[in-house]
């Protein structure tokens, strides 16, 4: 295996060009662990520690730009994240981390909310967004928080630079769109809108460990009518699950249980989950919209306050 | 074998050179070519926290570290925990509130509650339950490892 | 929404399918007697050999991500009735069996008229090792696609050939 | 309650004996350099890895190693036909170091390899050609112990065998306990209750996996350091796998980091010594935590089926109890787990009629043995779930019931064995108070969503086994030096057992030295395990050191011009004329006079056998198949637990918020501990009725990683665990002092599944006690 630190983008992307086998080393945290395991042999290892750009956030035409090597304890504590309005917390893992101060609030807390539930902080301290996209595991936190924010991700070729919907970003277990040759630079978040919420709610069996089952919700409210919603389950199929029906199902209701069942029983229909250790695949559909009605059943409280 | 890579590691204040495997894992490194056995191989995976170092002053696993990546960086084991208050409060609380059993474990905890004491250094029940909750300790049942770090804290008396 | 009647944790992955080809019985049957035609049809599929009477050797590629394996495949067909269907054993193993993979197979024909066959078939795969240890959820469900994408293959594939 | 009884060493002297000092190795444990079997090297040290079988049933047909031995860097290549066909096991031996003509779970070892470095081991592995024929499998216990069944082990008849085999092919041990008459008693009973449990197979999950060096000196003597629970015993397994004399291997303890029973017995010591052996230096061969999860062993799955009976006022009356335990591939300490969960599945209370039949049998799973409580954890868990329901059908409370029937003064055990210091009510009535049962019965939710529950349990164990010894030495400055071949794995035992010759001295903690076991110098000692080291080798330690005590008299007598009868030891190490406080001198005056003026070095030595008093009474008592194993071993302890949760009505999910946990320990030499002990016990209770459980795909285990096998962690268990320790002196033990390294599992699972059905209504009988499980639970009760 050959490990080389370029300390540009274009000279990274070199680096990958032509080798199927190459990979990109960013926090290594699930990387690392299937090479420990001979799940995975890279020919050639392309660290990208010393891309400074890689590293940044900067708020950027209304879209907060993440840097793919930025961590999830600083995206954790990443108070542009933030918007006008309280935090829903997980009930799941994850839980108060020291390393969050301050309250979640805004359309992209939902990032932070998540970023903060992932794994145990060891993990959090390495652990970055670009690697947890590019892992495209859809069982992990920020895929589907990033889907419910409205990201776009920034993938740098040989053709030059790109940006897309994070949506068709995640084909398939562990399956990004990133073509050989690509690599993903950043995250764009928009700042989504003005006075809605975002939550990440993480049900696991115990601390730290994957989700059974996850709700990124983003929700606006007016007058006690929902203005905005934008829902995306995690650990429900190959991809982060999200639904367009279901949020116009949402949007315009007044955000009541019998509506958020009835969302959520549009996205179990949909859902495919995995059938495994953490939990039946049948378990998790039951589970799904009752942990929806639950996250978006706390942000509407937000609003009612 | 591998051919192997040389890399100038920062470790315990020291520099080391060391000649690795480029796949090796810092874990691997620090035990068999550092003589440095603190830190713990319970799992492999990033699960169980007995590997925990310092990587620039913050708690990482080194089994999911790559030892080639480490080049530059401040590197801190148990051995070479730093000889301030702080961890001589942390090693004497492990002691006298008993916070420990077979020890495996100790070393990835008393470095990680070290990183939990610097982020916040008086860390409620709560906080350090979940500021740990990566450090897997299969024979205390965690009560005095929490009391241990509250009572170097001085959130208690001992 | 209704509850499972067990909860058991994870079984063997059963894979059932069926689907229509446009050709008569005849014609299918003897599509599926070769072992060239059918291998064609197994994604990732990149060799097959004859060794005996119903007897085959493959070779395999099985990607998940960034997750290769290669098998080497042995099928055995363990049951046949001409027409109507066969029974296969497949068992492979990953080079130094990091990986292990086995399968019971079952392949069921009916005609459906004159021109179409309806094709159906049942699988139960496992998938022990390197590869079953690492998310067997996620295993099976690529098994599960596999078993479609080679449905799917073998339909247009008898399709496309010259009757 | 009787007031204190006299104990083995009588009233301690000085203060070392119920202090809570910290454990003698405390410093070196967290600075990071106490040195465990891994973290040794010896020069020209190789590293080895052991391959497993792909298949879980399957005669081998070939082996081809040519390719493994010829790549570069590989000096040892061993297979199963490299060994003498010298089986091994408890008392059923059938287990041979590598898989010789048929595998029988997947991840049996079927070959190893020692090279330069792991690296190099790990893909020579990938080299060694075995050619396989699949075998018919059998994986559910029932249907494996049909005579009918797939034969695992065909020559079961040729092996050595402590007991008579029962007929089932795959059986491996068969116990039967009845009192009374539980055919007639049924008719008398105004309410039954009946229902069938499973349990899972939980793995020990020590931190550190298991690993063992060896090293062959020039005259073929091999000397082990490895991660295990007693050197004599793998010392004399090791030597009879590989047809070496006792004489020929030594074995040392380093540091162990935990074992719960999964390092009892052999684990890859005679690989290991084989590879060392073949390649003519040192190697060091330690787990792959997937390693160690799908070759080592787990605790017994089992199926059981119970029937309780009681009249309207609660009084038990009968109880029949089947069960089936998975042995898994290899009987390993099966047919013990089973006799002794027979023994248990009465619990702690008066049922004048018992019937308990029990097997344990063979399946193509990963080999079943000792885990902290050896087959009681089940069977207080099958009892205490009777109870609880039995509770509900009568409208009873729990607490109630099990006082109204608890074990008391003069009642007996299964089996007619007095109980001697009858606790259990102080110990219900302790939780019950502590924990405010009562009241808090009756408390509500933290929160719209959630259910809140309280639950309890009783439970007994017992402690003292087999043989010990202990050597002490006078050291000629008057400090002492304890020698007992006791691995402490971690439990304590090191401190505890210097604090007790500290206390039978007079002495202060450092001034006795606690010398490592080493079968080249320590006393027998049979191992580690259920609950022995405290009491076992402790009362060892005390004899040995009151030899020592009588010794220092006498030379004491000889330098004081005094009678012994006039002298007294006095704390701090120094011998006195009773009465005049000037009048003494200390023990190194005493040592100098044994080493240079008469009688030669003073050493008190204590070996000893505990020899039970009364076994199975056979008028009260008919019992078939194997129960020697329980007839008379251990002295009986109580304890009671208190659980309260609170169960997520959308996810089924159970948080435990905190737990009461008092047990009658006898004395606690060390109150610290003790604590720490029941505390650990519970936290791996709580993952018993959780979270844990081996999964198999048919033969493959599914989770055998940290990251899909869950152990709780921090966050994951309450902060308040409360231990509470009763004092209530156990004659013939040393300073009083009863063992506690298992006690507080058994009554984890069953009082967390009774709150949880007194918080929702529904019983779980199978476990772990999943969200999933807990909510279908809930839905079908709704």
């Amino acid at each position: 295996m050959i490990y080389l630190e370029p300390e540009s983008v274009p000279e990274a992307v070199a680096a990958l060009a032509g080798d199927e086998d190459a990979r990109c080393l960013a926090g290594g945290q699930t990387l690392m662990a299937m090479m420990n395991a001979d799940l995975v042999m890279p020919s050639t290892l392309v660290g990208l520690r010393r891309i400074a750009g890689l590293h940044e956030v900067t708020e950027t035409e209304g879209m907060l730009r993440i840097g793919a090597m930025v961590t999830h304890a600083r995206l954790a504590g990443e108070e542009r994240l933030e918007g006008a309005r309280a935090v829903v917390t997980g009930s799941g893992g994850g839980g108060d981390d020291v390393s969050i101060s301050g309250r979640l609030e805004g359309a992209r807390a939902v990032v932070r909310d998540a970023a903060r539930q992932i794994a145990h902080p060891a993990v959090r301290n390495r652990g970055t967004i670009g690697g947890a996209l590019c892992h495209a595991d859809p069982q992990a936190d920020l895929p589907g928080a990033l889907v419910a924010a409205g990201a776009h991700v920034e993938i740098a070729g040989a053709d030059g630079v790109r940006t897309a919907p994070v949506d068709g970003f995640f084909v398939d277990y562990l399956e990004s769109s990133l073509e050989p040759g690509e690599m993903l630079t950043a995250v764009l978040i928009p700042e989504g809108p003005q006075g809605a919420v975002g939550a990440h709610l993480k049900f696991s069996r115990t601390d730290g460990d994957y989700a059974i089952v996850s709700v990124s919700s983003v929700v606006a409210m007016q007058d006690g009518v929902c203005s905005y919603a934008r829902v995306v389950v995690g650990s429900a199929g190959p991809a982060p699950l999200h639904l367009d029906a279901a949020d116009a199902l949402l949007t315009g209701s007044g955000l009541d249980d019998a509506v958020l069942l009835q969302a959520g029983d549009l996205l179990a229909a949909a859902a495919d989950p995995v059938d495994d250790v953490r939990g039946s695949s049948d378990y998790r559909r039951l589970l799904l919209p009752a942990l929806l009605a639950r996250a978006v059943g706390a942000a509407r409280e937000r609003f009612d306050g | 074998m591998a051919e192997k890579v040389p890399v100038a590691l920062f470790v315990n204040g020291e520099n080391r050179q060391v000649l690795v495997d480029p796949r090796q894992n810092l874990l691997q490194t620090l035990r068999a070519d550092l003589g440095l056995t603190g830190a713990k191989c319970g799992c492999g995976h990033g699960v169980c926290g007995a590997c925990t170092v310092l990587i620039d002053g913050e708690a990482v696993l080194a089994c999911l570290a790559l030892t080639v990546a480490q080049a530059g960086r401040e590197i801190g084991t148990v051995e070479g925990l730093a000889d301030d208050e702080a961890s001589a409060a942390l090693v004497q609380a492990f002691v006298d509130c008993g916070a420990l059993q077979c020890g495996f474990c100790t070393p990835g905890m008393i470095v990680a509650a070290r990183a939990l004491l610097q982020r916040n250094p008086r860390p409620t029940v709560e906080e350090i339950r979940h500021g740990l909750g990566g450090n897997v300790c299969r024979c205390t049942g965690y009560v005095k490892i929490v009391d241990a770090v509250r009572t170097a804290s001085g959130a208690v008396q001992p | 929404m209704g509850f499972p009647p067990t909860v058991s944790g994870p079984g063997a992955l059963k894979i059932e399918n069926s689907f229509l080809v446009p050709a008569p019985r005849d014609r299918v049957w003897r599509f599926i007697q070769s072992a060239e035609e059918v291998g064609a049809c197994v994604p990732g599929c990149e060799h097959v050999d004859v060794v005996g009477e119903g007897k085959f050797k493959a070779r395999v590629r099985v990607k998940v991500g960034p997750i290769k394996a290669l098998f080497n495949i042995d099928i055995e067909r363990t049951e046949e009735e001409p027409m109507e269907s066969a029974s296969y054993s497949t068992r492979g193993e990953e080079g130094g069996r990091a990986s292990r993979l086995s399968a019971r197979s079952r392949l069921t024909l009916r005609a459906a008229g004159e021109k179409e066959t309806e094709v159906a078939y049942a699988s139960e795969i496992s998938i022990a090792g390197r590869l079953g240890r690492f998310g067997a959820g996620v295993m099976k469900k690529k098994a599960d696609d596999l078993g479609g994408q080679f449905a799917e293959a073998l339909r247009q594939r008898i399709a496309d050939t010259p009757a | 309650m009787s007031a204190r009884r006299e104990s083995t060493g009588g009233a301690p002297l000085g203060d070392a004996v119920g202090k809570p000092v910290p454990r003698l190795e405390a410093r070196e444990k967290v600075a990071g350099r106490a040195l465990y079997t891994d973290d040794l090297t010896r020069p020209g040290m190789l590293h080895a890895a052991q391959l497993g079988s792909p298949y879980p049933h399957a005669r081998i047909l070939s082996s081809d190693t040519a390719a493994a031995k010829a790549l570069p860097g590989v000096r040892a290549v061993l297979t199963g036909r490299d060994f003498p066909r010298n089986y091994t096991g408890m008392f059923l031996m059938d287990q041979l170091p590598l898989a010789v003509d048929k595998v029988r779970y997947a991840g049996e070892p079927v070959a190893a390899v020692a090279a330069d470095d792991l690296a190099t081991a790990r893909e020579a592995l990938r080299l060694i050609d075995i050619e396989y024929e699949e075998l018919e499998a059998v994986f559910d216990p029932v249907e494996a112990l049909r005579p009918d069944a797939p034969a695992i082990h065909e020559d079961r008849g040729s092996y050595e065998c402590h007991y008579e085999l029962p007929p089932e092919p795959n059986a491996v041990c068969y116990s039967e306990f009845k009192e009374g008459d539980p055919q007639q008693a049924w008719a008398r009973c105004d309410v039954v209750v009946e229902n069938e449990y499973r349990l899972p197979a939980q793995y020990h999950m020590y931190l550190e996996p298991v690993s063992t060096l060896a090293e062959v000196d020039s005259n073929g003597k091999v000397t082990l350091w490895s991660s295990m629970q007693g050197v004599a015993r793998v010392q004399m397994l090791t030597a009879r796998a590989l047809g070496l004399p006792m004489s020929k291997v030594r074995v040392i303890a380093p540091r162990v980091g935990g074992a719960f029973g999964g390092k009892c017995e052999l684990t890859n010591q005679p690989v290991t010594a084989a590879l060392a052996m073949a390649a003519g230096r040192p190697v060091k061969m330690t787990l792959s935590r997937e390693d160690d999860m799908t070759m080592m062993k787990s605790r017994h799955a089992g199926t059981f089926r119970a029937r309780t009976g009681a009249k309207k006022d609660g009084t038990l009356i009968a109880r029949s109890v089947e069960f089936i335990l998975d042995g898994g591939a290899y009987a390993d300490e099966s047919s013990a787990v089973s006799a002794v969960c027979a023994f248990f599945s009465r619990g702690p209370y008066v049922i004048p009629n018992m019937h308990v039949r029990s097997w344990s049998v063979y399946t193509n799973r990963l080999r079943a043995g000792a885990m902290r409580g050896f087959g009681n954890p089940q069977a207080t868990f099958v009892s205490e779930a009777q109870l609880n329901e039995l509770a509900a059908a009568l409208d009873m409370d729990p607490l109630e019931l099990r006082l109204k029937n608890a074990l008391d003064e003069g009642d007996a055990w299964l089996g007619g064995r007095s109980v001697g210091v009858p606790s259990l009510k102080q110990c219900l009535q302790s939780v019950g108070k502590a924990s405010d049962w009562r009241n808090r019965r009756k408390r509500r939710a933290s929160a719209p969503g959630k259910r809140r529950g309280v639950g309890i349990a009783g439970f007994g164990h017992t402690s003292a086994l087999l043989s010990a010894g202990a050597a002490v030495h006078l050291n000629e400055d008057g400090t002492v030096t304890v020698n007992t071949g006791a691995v402490d794995i971690g439990q304590g035992s090191d401190t505890a057992l210097a604090q007790i010759a500290a206390g039978t001295l007079g002495l202060e903690l450092d001034q006795v030295n606690y010398a490592n076991p080493d079968t080249d110098s320590s006393p027998y000692n049979y191992q580690t395990a259920a609950s022995r080291t405290t009491f076992m080798v402790g009362n060892a330690v005390a004899r040995a050191s009151a030899q020592v005590r009588d010794k220092l008299l006498e030379h004491a007598a000889a330098i004081l011009e005094s009678e012994v009868e006039r002298l007294e030891l006095r704390p701090g190490g120094s011998v006195g004329i009773r009465g005049i406080s000037d009048e003494e001198i200390p023990f190194a005056a005493a040592a100098g006079h044994s080493l240079y003026v008469t009688g030669g070095p003073i050493t008190g030595s204590s070996n000893w056998l505990y020899e039970p008093a009364e076994g199975i009474d056979p008028e009260r008592t008919r019992t078939r198949g194997f129960v020697d194993v329980v007839a008379g071993s251990g002295v009986f302890c109580f304890g009671a637990q208190v659980v309260e949760v609170e169960v997520d009505e959308v996810t089924g999910k159970v948080e435990v918020l905190e737990v009461w946990s008092a047990h009658d320990v006898g004395r606690a030499i060390n109150p610290d501990m003790v604590e720490g002990q029941l505390q650990g016990s519970v936290v791996q209770g709580l993952g018993y009725v959780l979270t844990e459980e081996l999964v198999w795909d048919g033969g493959d285990l599914i989770n055998p990683t940290m990251m899909d096998y869950k152990v709780p962690g921090m966050a994951d268990v309450p902060h308040g665990i409360h231990a509470i320790l009763l004092e209530n002196p156990e004659p013939g033990a040393p300073f009083g002092a009863r063992g506690v390294g298992e006690m507080a599992l058994m009554g984890t699972a069953p009082a967390v599944t009774g709150a949880i059905a007194h918080a929702t209504g529904a019983r779980i009988n199978r476990l772990p006690a999943t969200p999933e499980r807990v909510l279908r639970a809930m839905l079908e009760r709704a």
